[in-house]
């Protein structure tokens, strides 16, 4: 279907299902539970995760298929918020300007900074790629904060110009909307003891991720998809083979690029600020890990590596010692204090020592990412359904699934 | 022509803290062949060394004074160092202020532990494994490192004073007859700059003149063909990642009465040093050193009020445009051998 | 313009667990519409929920764990645990220990990260997720100024912690927003006749200010109210955020004739930059025949503690301190020193005063709405609560109230005793008109109850 | 009619003269072997012709256009394949999709932004890459990531990458070396099928065996200068060639 074989096709259904009932299935605890904290259901975690997903899913058609690891992807990200929250400063609340200047924009930064960091390769491109985006985030807190607003971050003020729209609705600066529907407009749906958030944001996000989603799965199936991959295994070879590498990586770089001035330009649109750190080093260092982390080359897993981190940031930083003792107050006092005081550096200000172990864990037991994990789980699956079935067809998991 | 002069000093001491940690970082590398995330944690780990000692040493027994009064209106607890008990006020208080110093005696067997510990428990397993991978674990094992500190020191800086006698600075004008207090420099920065260069100096001497140094040259050049003699290349490789810890340590070390520790220091390292080794040179030592007191210099240069009257921003960034520069006119960095981390 | 919750508190429901019975089975749906005529995260069971937004990671992490000692200690407080800390000497009676509006007072805690976006993150989850009426807290003004917008178009009152930017209640100020703290020209304002008396009026001052919004506010506060003393300055030089070692900036001071240096650092720029400056031997220095000084505008004990020796003798402004003697913070050191161990900074007073001030303008205006919150705060004068008579200022959401210029101390008695309280500078001297140049330009807008 | 012409080719590394004035000329349709002592500079000379070394002096024809200062690419653009000593293949990718690449590179030339075309639906390129695995008997491996093969199946996939490129001219960096004598023997049998399309070819090769079952024509290099050229049991019989090559042993 749309021009996907039958595998890719039930993949994209799997993934737009669990989108569309993510709001269910992020939240299977009851409210009001004790384990109600573990809920992720709530709009802004949710946009979020795709949020992530789009820009780990970008950075993945560099990455993983061309192996060129940048360490700058965050700044495209940033640049595209800047243009987000300008055009909706100037133009217009209506998100789509926003989001198509911001892809615009990456897309020329990317195309700039690409040309440059692509003349080397390997550790002297991701070298290149740092320097131009610690350079641009350096920049944009100081010199530069007459554009950016600096260590505030650029937001929307009651007396923008908006020549498309009004510069403020009573006293209060007009919603961002798609069309006439607000952002942040919710419905809430309460069965039992459940609670379930239905948001415009979120589900606009869902659409351009879903769009995002395809496009990957089709550069991944085509012959340039292939080409990338000829580019990672090896390059020499593909320019005796009559194939020229470097517009290859260019356009996979600006792809990428683009991909991450879609994510900064979604940010914005749901929540109208472009703060200077979402271009820091550790901001790049971030997407890195969420691709790895979920599976560098597969299509699915660097969304995966993307909810992790965000749901480990959003989740476990929130959790303090109260709330422990909340948990644990059904067992005896002394029990209760060993037990927090065994947590504690784990949670709160503690997610950070979490974050670090799990990094560790995954990359250590799971070469492949969680990608691998769930492959694992998969093939013990298979093995107990037809014990005879073998296949030897692929030794390793092909990049490509 | 005085602003010049003191601008290269600064430019050296900020230096040689860049070529220490990049020395470390590129001989790992060039060794093991492992993109080490975690050295700016061990420079980190070798200043806590330093606020470790100078904790220990100030261990104290509580008295209390009904005299004084705390700030809750309770008498007030005074705390006298053991050591000062034990070795009298005078020594004692001598001995806690020369804790820094001391701390490098206290910190060599610590860091080679660590290193140790580092290698075997975890570096090894990744030396077949793709560099993304080794960027990933040594990354995740930098943070925990790091917030393991944290836990135990807190998130503020802990001052760690040089001893009294290193306080104020040398007159350097006055010494070159000029009027005094326009070059003036402080003595521990001069003692940090002179200590670098004594630990760069022996680094290479070690690799240069002994048979151990030799073989591990060797390895850096070829590794198979060294494992080839039969050499026990791995066990070698194991002493230079903890010699690499042992120099990122007493730099750390060292670097303490210049600012105060903090946990996240050796983040703040990490990305400037990888940018100096890379600079450099993947594996090349010389190219490490040279490039950490040429960024250094350079850095210093673009502080100053004039350069950045001129170019505004430009101190920001200026080690990365510099990096930019050179990448892309010496493809390899300043001494960079050909194919290293090129795939 | 609305963010639609449904009005009923996760807590609530716990305490109410039986209720999941079938009562609760048959699915019920809200729409925004429903709700329009209340307003978000509206209090119904017998707990309101509060959002401390605090730095739990990075830089500002131990100023974040004190300001949540301090939110934990107001929580017992409103909730009438413990010994009551400044609900006795506050001077508004409101507030009767039994929680806010007679609702059991709640919290849940989030990490700023000191980021912007990771703060917006933060109070987004607590408004959206965990249903909180109200979010404070913060260590920096970026955060502060970003929070604050946010709380504005989200629709809950923003109770800013420690930021001291003018921008806060300046250009950036917001209907739903209120500081407690003071700001860049409040300390100009406070330190520069201190400085007359103690360096004369024929001083030159050489700036180094941290480049961003908050160094830009605080430079140009000190250097107009240093120069209408008099004093000119020779250079300001912007130093980046990101710098630790400060000698190429240090340096230069030497080569200029300035005879005073002021540092517009906070945190580790600060201590970093004042332990190379003292490094250099600056202080030894004489230039045209006077001795060499240091200012830092903006003090803190955490940060002094970080700086060790080298604060002795300089001077700085703060907003309050724990050696102060007036009955309420006589009053607040007790009961936090009783609790924890160790006085508390001036962001855990700045937080607690926060939080006992937004519960205590509920109880006045007799809903949490936050138009009603906002009409409670706006021009509400107090005392009791640290800082002598205080103004909420209804034209900019700023308190005016005395500001302490202190010195670093010269033979600390504690590890908390740094800092010596110099001058208590009358709220009156560091009062400004609300067009004030320096806080030129945006505006407050209307108050937003989310629904 | 002349497909390649090599004049006065100059190379140095440093002190070393790799190759010392070299003439040389390739008959359309033929196969010319070039063997050598090692370090002869044969390989110095294949790179010279691929582009991946630039001459210090000297020009090289294929037909009428120069190759001097063409990119590899753009060399094999024109028609020339190469196939090296140690296989230079794409490790991680399928046996199927080492043939299309090249193949692709033939149809489409040196870049296309094909991002949205399905790789799986273009039977034009699918068939042909069958059809070149099918002709080196690697069909049945299809699905097989290359790392996983032999190394004797690595240089048959690597020549059928080549061939799926249809070249004019072929170059062959000892294709046999390390082989058994039975692979051998299909390699040349292989080699020898290829001839029947008319493909020109050049061969380095070690493997006496193979040289004087394939070669049309023999050039004999020595320290980077040609000593001797000519028909195969002329070479054979040549006391230079002998001297140089084969320290005066007889074959």
């Amino acid at each position: 279907m749309f021009g996907l074989n039958k595998k890719d096709t039930s993949l994209f259904f799997l993934v737009l299902l669990l989108v569309v009932l993510a709001p269910f299935l992020l939240n299977p605890f009851p409210e009001g539970s004790e384990l109600a904290q573990f809920n992720a259901g709530y709009p802004d975690l949710m946009q979020r995760f795709l949020i992530f997903g789009i820009f780990a899913i970008g950075f993945n058609i560099l990455f993983g298929l061309t192996g060129y690891l940048s360490f700058g992807h965050a700044a495209f990200l940033g640049v595209g918020s800047y243009a987000g929250v300008w055009m909706m400063k100037l133009l217009t609340m209506n998100v789509i300007p926003a989001i198509f200047m911001s892809v615009v924009f990456a897309g020329l930064f990317s195309l700039l900074v690409g040309y440059i960091s692509l003349r080397r390769s390997g550790i002297y491109f991701s070298i290149l790629t740092l320097a131009f985006a610690q350079m641009s985030f350096s920049l944009a807190y100081s010199v530069l904060t007459p554009i950016t607003n600096g260590e505030t971050g650029l937001q929307l003020a009651l007396d923008d110009p908006r020549i498309l729209g009004v510069s403020s609705e009573n006293g209060a600066i007009p919603a961002a909307n798609f069309f006439g529907i607000p952002m942040r407009e919710s419905f809430e749906l309460s069965m039992g003891g459940w609670l379930f958030t239905f948001n415009a944001g979120y589900y606009l996000c869902a659409v351009v991720m879903m769009i995002a989603f395809y496009v990957a799965i089709r550069i991944f199936r085509s012959p340039f998809g292939m080409m990338l991959r000829a580019v990672k295994s090896n390059q020499q070879r593909m320019n005796f083979t009559g194939l020229n590498s470097r517009p290859y990586t260019l356009a996979a770089f600006v792809i990428s690029g683009m991909y991450a001035g879609l994510a900064g330009g979604l940010m914005v649109a749901m929540d109208p600020l472009a703060g200077a750190e979402r271009m820091q080093w550790t901001a790049s260092g971030e997407v890195v890990l969420m691709t790895i982390l979920g599976g560098a080359g597969t299509l699915i897993g660097p969304v995966l590596g993307a909810g992790f981190i965000k749901y480990c940031e959003n989740i476990f930083s929130k959790i303090n010692d109260n709330i422990l003792y909340d948990w644990f107050a059904a067992l005896p006092q002394g029990l209760a204090d060993f037990l927090v005081f065994v947590i504690h550096p784990f949670i709160g200000k503690g997610w950070h020592l979490t974050l670090g172990i799990m990094f560790m864990l995954i990359v250590i037991f799971l070469p492949g990412g969680i990608m691998e994990g769930v492959e694992r789980i998969g093939r013990l699956f298979k093995r107990k359904s037809s014990k005879d079935e073998n296949s030897t067809a692929r030794p390793k998991a092909a990049p490509a699934e | 022509m005085d602003a010049i002069l003191l601008q290269i000093l600064n430019g050296l001491d900020k230096g040689s803290a860049y070529a220490l940690i990049a020395l470390g970082l590129t001989l790992i590398f060039g060794t093991l062949g492992v993109v080490n995330f975690a050295h700016g944690a061990l420079f980190m780990i070798g200043a806590f060394c330093a606020v470790t000692l100078s904790r220990l040493l100030s261990l104290s027994f509580v008295t209390i004074d009904e005299t004084q009064k705390d700030f809750l209106g309770n008498p007030l607890k005074v705390e006298t160092p053991y050591v000062e008990a034990w070795f009298g006020p005078e020594t004692g208080a001598a001995i806690i202020d020369w804790s820094v110093p001391l701390a490098i005696l206290f910190s060599i067997p610590i860091m080679a532990l660590v290193g140790l510990l580092m290698e075997r428990g975890l570096i090894k397993y990744f030396y077949k494994r793709p560099h993304a991978d080794q960027i990933l674990v040594t990354f995740g094992l930098a943070i925990v490192l790091q917030e393991i500190i944290k836990y135990f020191f807190g998130a503020n800086p802990i001052p760690t004073p040089a001893p009294d006698v290193f306080a104020g600075s040398l007159d350097f004008g006055a010494m070159l007859g000029m009027d005094p207090n326009i070059i003036i420099y402080p003595y521990w920065r001069i003692v940090y700059f002179l200590f670098a260069a004594v630990i760069i100096g022996a680094v290479f001497a070690f690799l240069q003149f002994t048979t151990f140094g030799m073989v591990v040259r060797a390895g850096m050049a070829d590794r198979s063909t060294v494992g080839l003699l039969g050499i026990n290349i791995d066990k070698r490789f194991t002493v230079m990642f903890a010699l690499a810890a042992v120099v990122a340590g007493l730099a750390g070390v060292m670097y303490a009465p210049i600012n105060s520790p903090n946990y996240h220091m050796g983040m703040d390292f990490l990305v400037l040093s990888f940018v100096v080794v890379v600079v450099g040179g993947m594996g090349s030592l010389p190219g490490a050193v040279l490039a950490g007191f040429l960024l250094g210099i350079l850095e210093s240069f673009a502080s100053m009020a004039q350069v950045v009257a001129l170019l505004p921003g430009i101190n920001q960034i200026i080690i990365y445009l510099v990096a930019i520069v050179i990448l892309l006119t010496r493809p390899r960095g300043l001494m960079g051998r050909k194919g290293v981390m090129e795939s | 313009m609305s963010l639609i919750r449904k009005p009923l508190n996760r807590r609530s429901i716990l305490r109410a667990g039986a209720l999941g019975g079938s009562a609760l089975a048959m699915p019920t749906i809200f729409t925004s519409r429903a709700w329009s005529a209340g307003y978000l995260n509206e209090p119904t069971g017998a707990t309101v929920t509060l959002g401390f937004n605090v730095p739990q990671t990075g830089p500002y992490a131990d100023e974040g764990a004190d300001e949540l000692r301090a939110y934990q200690l107001a929580v017992e407080h409103l909730n009438g645990e413990g010994d009551g800390g400044m609900l006795n000497t506050f001077s508004s009676k409101a507030l009767k220990g039994n929680g806010i509006l007679g609702k059991k007072v709640e919290y849940v805690t989030g990490d700023t990260q000191t980021k912007s976006d990771a703060a917006r993150a933060s109070a987004k989850s607590m408004i959206e997720k965990d249903g909180a009426i109200m979010i404070t807290g913060g260590s920096s003004s970026g955060v502060a100024v970003a929070v604050q917008a946010l709380c504005q178009e989200a629709g809950v009152i923003f109770m800013a912690g420690l930021t001291h930017s003018n921008d806060t209640t300046g250009k950036d100020k917001k209907a739903n927003g209120f500081r407690h703290f003071f700001n860049s020209y409040m300390s100009g304002a406070a330190l520069a006749p201190v400085l007359k008396n103690a360096y004369g009026d024929d001083r030159k001052a050489y700036h180094l200010t941290a480049d961003y919004n908050w160094g830009y506010t605080t430079e140009q506060a000190v250097r107009e109210s240093t120069e209408s003393l008099g004093w000119e300055t020779v250079e300001t030089v912007k130093t980046p955020l990101a710098a630790t070692d400060f000698s190429a900036y240090i340096t230069p001071v030497l080569q200029s004739d300035a005879d005073v240096l002021v540092l517009n650092h906070y945190g580790g720029n600060m201590v970093n930059s004042l332990t190379n400056a003292v490094q250099f031997g600056l202080r030894d220095k004489q230039v045209n025949g006077k001795n060499f000084e240091i200012i830092v505008p903006l003090y803190s004990r955490l940060m002094a503690k970080g700086a060790g020796e080298n604060v002795k003798g300089i001077f700085g402004s703060t907003n309050w301190h724990w050696s102060l003697q007036d009955e309420g913070s006589k009053a607040f050191v007790q009961s936090f020193g009783q609790k924890y161990g160790f006085p508390p900074s001036q962001a855990a007073h700045t937080t607690y005063v926060q939080a006992l001030l937004y519960a205590d303008a509920c109880e006045r205006a007799g809903t949490f709405n936050p138009c009603g919150v906002v009409e409670a705060l706006e021009g509400f004068e107090f005392d009791g609560l640290g800082n002598g008579k205080t103004l909420y200022r209804a034209e900019d959401h700023q308190c005016f109230k005395d500001v302490l210029v202190v010195k670093g101390k010269e033979n600390p008695s504690s590890a908390f005793d740094l800092l010596e309280i110099v001058e208590v500078t009358p709220a009156a001297q560091v009062t400004y008109p609300p067009d004030h140049p320096q806080f030129a330009g945006g505006a407050l807008g209307t108050c937003n109850p989310g629904a | 009619m002349e497909i390649l012409r090599v004049e006065g080719v100059n190379k140095s590394f440093g002190g070393l003269r790799a190759l010392n004035d070299v003439n040389f000329s390739v008959e359309e349709g033929t196969v010319q072997a070039i063997i050598g002592p090692n370090g002869a500079g044969k390989s110095t000379f294949l790179n010279c012709l691929i582009g991946r070394l630039v001459p210090d002096t000297g020009s090289v024809m294929f037909g009428d256009i120069s190759l001097t200062g063409m990119k590899p690419y753009e060399i094999n653009q024109i028609g020339i394949s190469r196939v090296f000593q140690t296989p230079e293949i794409f490790g991680d990718l399928t046996l199927m999709e080492n043939i299309m690449i090249p193949a692709l590179a033939k149809r489409d030339g040196e870049f296309k932004l094909h991002a949205f075309a399905d790789v799986g639906k273009d039977t034009e390129v699918r068939d042909k890459a069958l059809h070149m695995l099918e002709d080196v008997g690697l069909v049945e491996k299809k699905d097989m990531v290359a790392d996983s093969l032999s190394r004797g199946d690595k240089r048959r996939l690597e020549l059928a990458m080549c061939l799926s490129q249809d070249p004019k001219l072929l170059l062959l960096d000892e294709p046999t070396a390390g082989m058994s004598r039975a692979d051998t023997n299909n390699t040349i049998d292989l080699l020898k099928r290829i001839g029947d399309r008319g493909i020109t070819k050049v061969v380095i090769e070690h493997d006496m065996h193979v040289v004087f079952s394939l070669a049309d024509k023999v050039t004999v290099l020595a320290q980077g200068a040609i000593i001797a050229e000519g028909k195969p049991e002329d070479i054979k019989g040549d006391p230079r060639v002998q001297e140089a090559y084969l320290g005066g042993a007889h074959l």
